[in-house]
């Protein structure tokens, strides 16, 4: 039980500074939408092209806005000491981690979902019928991303030059779900029935398990010792 | 402790380590770059692999032990097993280089091109991303203990990564573009297959002396420090 | 210290006879003369000689496969009688191994060769071995100086208490 | 009965020692003041009975659970106030003790925590964020939030840094009364005089080695390192 209220606890503090500051989610969704403008600018997208690289350009898009919130999600940890007291306080640590990558899949998940209207709008592309398809690869894939965000955003946030580290250690192993998750957006886009890319969003989806798994365990050892 | 105890006596055979790994590399040199006969379809060529397969083999291993150090040093946190860990990334991110230029020069004369976005390639690209990774972490955390355990812990979790990486890479190569380059299936004679056994098992041991060496100068380099610091226990040396 | 020198003076050592032999090698597989040459000096020994095969030259006889193999400016007659090659192709860059034979005007050859493409394996050894030497070089050196450094370190005690700094409270 | 006990604790960060084999005791509804030059390993020791640092050597019971065995029962019965406030800048000082606290698995009524911001002397500060709260106010509020955990061994690091006068003696008071209620308490301060009121033994931490000291000696000594 009390694990339970650890990750509510977490996630409501997280859900509450952001409410009122709104720090991290305008500025994921500004550096995403000049992402997808630059985008447009140095390709001159004809609707075939778009079709071709709209899988691409939205991951790139996503995985920028990901490394723009997520790198900063313990920021405001270390600002008084609050690691520490994560440390000392007599609450399970896998729940603590639970209750930031709460917060933080709920956030990129907003960012996303804001934001993919505006895609379709920009390229023109007709997906009505395709929303929930794209909606579960958004989940399967920012799962796996915060899942490993939220880890070497705890690891990273204590040193000096944490803003290039984070990307540096994060992006190299994320490589799966940008793989699986540009894969199968592109399935979806070119109208492929579902078993041709279901493969992807399987990938996807053990991607998320084994990596919630693993950063569940070794979460203990970066708060506790 | 006893993984520094057991550190301690392997470092007493390490010279031993030394002489049988040049020795080995220069017996397998000589076969491999004398001897042997060179491939029907490649050529000359073909005797890149001799330095090209075992330096792959080695940097594979030496992830190995990076990955087995740092789990033992979570459980036992002992700081000569800290050093190992990052005397073996420091070496493996030597042989992941090694392994990727002498590819890249092997693929020029083959397929014509310097680089294939061949999956093993890439992952092989990706390990070499991961330790520099490790190493740039180690050099940015002050607090040498957290230093420790965290790069231990994106030891463990880069490992457990890897085979996933290949194996999406993989199948994202075979969904594009059938692979038109294999890069297996090379049947190997046995007047070849002796020299890259030969330079496999020098370059392992070879590895395992460089552990040894970097091991130490890690070792000395904290203690040096902590001397230099305050130190208050005697110093056994 | 001294140690350290002698140990790496004997691999300097080994790695210069390697290189020698690597030279020597080098000098026997690649020296090669193209038809021209043999043409003009008609040695009498076996040669290798270095040149194209002229396309649609190629003649299948009896235990023998006919060519033409030509040079800058002049083209030889050969004769190969060694087993099949798929080296053996119009257009292709080949060394044929063999002797002249001036009564019937054409080189008998029982061996031919791809131009050995060296280039590439000396530049893949070179690139990883003498890194790798200065790797090891640089890594025994550092500990043999550590081990000095620290046995010279006097071991620095802060706050040491002296009659002054007493006083001075 | 032994509250706390340290059994030879060696502390060496890699192959830096900084504590060796430091051994004491103390008692249930003990104050223990715990003096020392800078960087003498005070914060280090105060620290390892927190549970933020694995001692290298030794071991340490609190309220007779294992440090290291039981670290989450000893961590249930010990409060920390240290130099970080444990504090977000977004929360309210409300919304920041209920948070902190129920992370620690209590509940507190809203009358209760009110209570205790009164007693500290922040009552009407209780809606104001935190991010404008003055150094000594924070610390006022780490107070509170010790009053309402109420905790077997209470750890103060630096116990009257940045407090003013009223706050010195409003946490003497504070440490008087909790003392006589059979609580445990272990501070490391400077301001000799001031503990010497409410101390009930002390200790000087030199070089690594702890010295015990009569409390008289705190105001009588001409040096105590």
């Amino acid at each position: 039980m009390h694990f339970f209220n650890v990750i509510r606890w977490i996630a409501w503090k997280d859900l509450l500074s952001e409410l009122r500051n709104r720090e991290n989610i305008s500025s994921m969704f500004f550096f995403a939408l000049i992402v997808i403008l630059i985008f447009s600018f140095s390709f001159s997208l004809d609707p075939k092209t778009s079709q071709e690289l709209m899988p691409g350009i939205i991951w790139i898009a996503f995985g920028f806005t990901g490394i723009i919130g997520l790198g900063k999600s313990f920021l405001a940890e270390v600002h008084n000491d609050c690691m520490e007291y994560f440390q000392i306080v007599p609450a399970p640590k896998g729940a603590i981690y639970l209750g930031k990558f709460a917060g933080n899949a709920l956030f990129m998940l907003i960012v996303e979902v804001i934001l993919f209207p505006l895609f379709i709008l920009f390229f023109n592309l007709d997906v009505l019928e395709k929303i929930p398809m794209i909606l579960l690869i958004f989940v399967a894939a920012t799962i796996g991303l915060s899942a490993l965000g939220t880890l070497f955003s705890a690891l990273t946030v204590q040193i000096r030059a944490r803003e290039v580290m984070f990307p540096i250690l994060l992006l190299p192993l994320a490589v799966p779900i940008f793989i699986g998750a540009v894969e199968a957006t592109r399935g979806v886009f070119s109208g492929d029935p579902l078993p041709l890319y279901s493969d992807w969003i399987k990938l996807l989806v053990v991607f998320d398990l084994i990596f919630m798994v693993v950063s569940f365990w070794v979460f203990e050892f970066i708060l506790d010792y | 402790m006893v993984a520094s105890r057991l550190i301690a006596k392997l470092q007493r055979y390490e010279g031993w380590f030394g002489i049988a790994a040049g020795l080995l590399i220069m017996v397998g040199l000589y076969m491999g770059l004398v001897t042997s006969s060179p491939d029907y379809y490649q050529g000359e060529v073909v005797r890149i692999m001799y330095i090209h397969v075992p330096a792959a083999q080695s940097a594979m291993f030496a992830y190995t032990v990076l990955f087995g150090g740092s789990l033992w040093y979570l459980w036992k946190r002992d700081p000569v097993v800290d050093n190992m860990c990052h005397a073996a990334a420091g070496i493996g991110i030597f042989f992941t280089a090694i392994a990727l230029v002498t590819g890249s020069i092997w693929a020029k004369p083959t397929w014509n091109t310097w680089w294939t976005w061949d999956p093993r390639l890439i992952s092989f690209a990706i390990m070499l991303l991961i330790l520099v990774g490790y190493l740039m972490l180690r050099t940015f955390l002050e607090d040498k203990e957290k230093e420790a355990t965290y790069a231990a812990i994106l030891a463990i979790v880069g490992f457990i990564d890897l085979p996933i990486i290949h194996f999406s890479v993989e199948w994202w190569r075979t969904l594009h573009q059938p692979l038109s380059i294999s890069t297996r299936g090379v049947s190997i004679a046995r007047d070849m297959l002796i020299p890259l056994l030969l330079m496999s098992i020098g370059f392992y041991l070879l590895f395992a002396y460089m552990l040894m060496v970097r091991t130490q100068m890690l070792y000395l380099q904290h203690l040096l420090e902590a001397k230099r610091g305050r130190m208050l226990s005697k110093v056994h040396l | 210290m001294k140690w350290f020198y002698i140990r790496w003076g004997g691999v300097l050592i080994i790695a210069a006879i390697i290189g020698v032999l690597g030279i020597q090698r080098y000098n026997r597989d690649v020296t090669a003369i193209s038809p021209d040459r043999l043409l003009r000096d008609q040695p009498a020994q076996t040669v290798r000689v270095i040149g194209m095969v002229e396309a649609g030259s190629i003649l299948k006889e009896e235990g023998a496969v006919l060519f033409q193999l030509s040079g800058e400016g002049a083209k030889i007659p050969v004769r190969y009688g060694g087993e099949e090659s798929e080296n053996l192709r119009d257009l292709k860059t080949v060394v044929v191994v063999g002797m002249w034979n001036p009564t019937t005007k054409t080189f008998d050859s029982g061996k031919i060769a791809l131009v050995p493409n060296y280039g590439f394996v000396t530049a893949a050894y070179l690139i990883s071995l003498l890194p790798m030497g200065f790797f090891l070089f640089n890594m025994e050196r550092k500990v043999a100086m550590l081990y000095i450094l620290i046995k010279e370190e006097k071991v620095y005690q802060p706050e040491q208490l002296t009659e002054e700094s007493l006083e001075s409270r | 009965m032994a509250a706390i006990q340290g059994i030879e604790l060696s502390k060496s960060f890699q192959h830096f020692q900084v504590l060796n084999r430091v051994s004491f005791e103390v008692k249930e509804g003990e104050c223990y003041a715990l003096f020392g030059p800078n960087g003498a390993g005070k914060t280090t020791l105060l620290r390892i009975l927190a549970t933020l640092h694995r001692p290298t050597g030794g071991r340490f019971e609190i309220g007779g659970y294992d440090g290291l065995r039981e670290r989450m029962k000893v961590r249930e019965s010990l409060f920390l106030i240290s130099h970080g406030s444990y504090l977000y800048d977004d929360l309210s000082v409300l919304e920041n003790i209920r948070f902190a606290i129920g992370l620690r698995g209590g509940n507190p009524t809203d009358p209760q925590i009110k209570r205790a911001l009164d007693r500290v002397g922040i009552g009407a500060f209780a809606a104001l964020k935190s991010r404008h709260l003055s150094a000594g106010m924070k610390k006022r509020l780490s107070i509170a939030k010790a009053m309402l955990v109420r905790p077997k061994v209470l750890l103060l690091d630096e116990a009257y840094a940045s407090l003013d006068e009223r706050g010195v003696d409003m946490m003497n008071a504070y440490i008087r009364e909790v003392t006589q209620e059979g609580m445990t308490v272990f501070i490391t301060a400077h301001d000799r005089a001031k503990t010497a009121e409410v101390a009930h033994r002390a200790g000087v931490l030199n070089r690594g080695e702890l010295r015990e000291l009569a409390v008289s000696e705190l105001l009588t000594a001409h040096a105590l390192f």
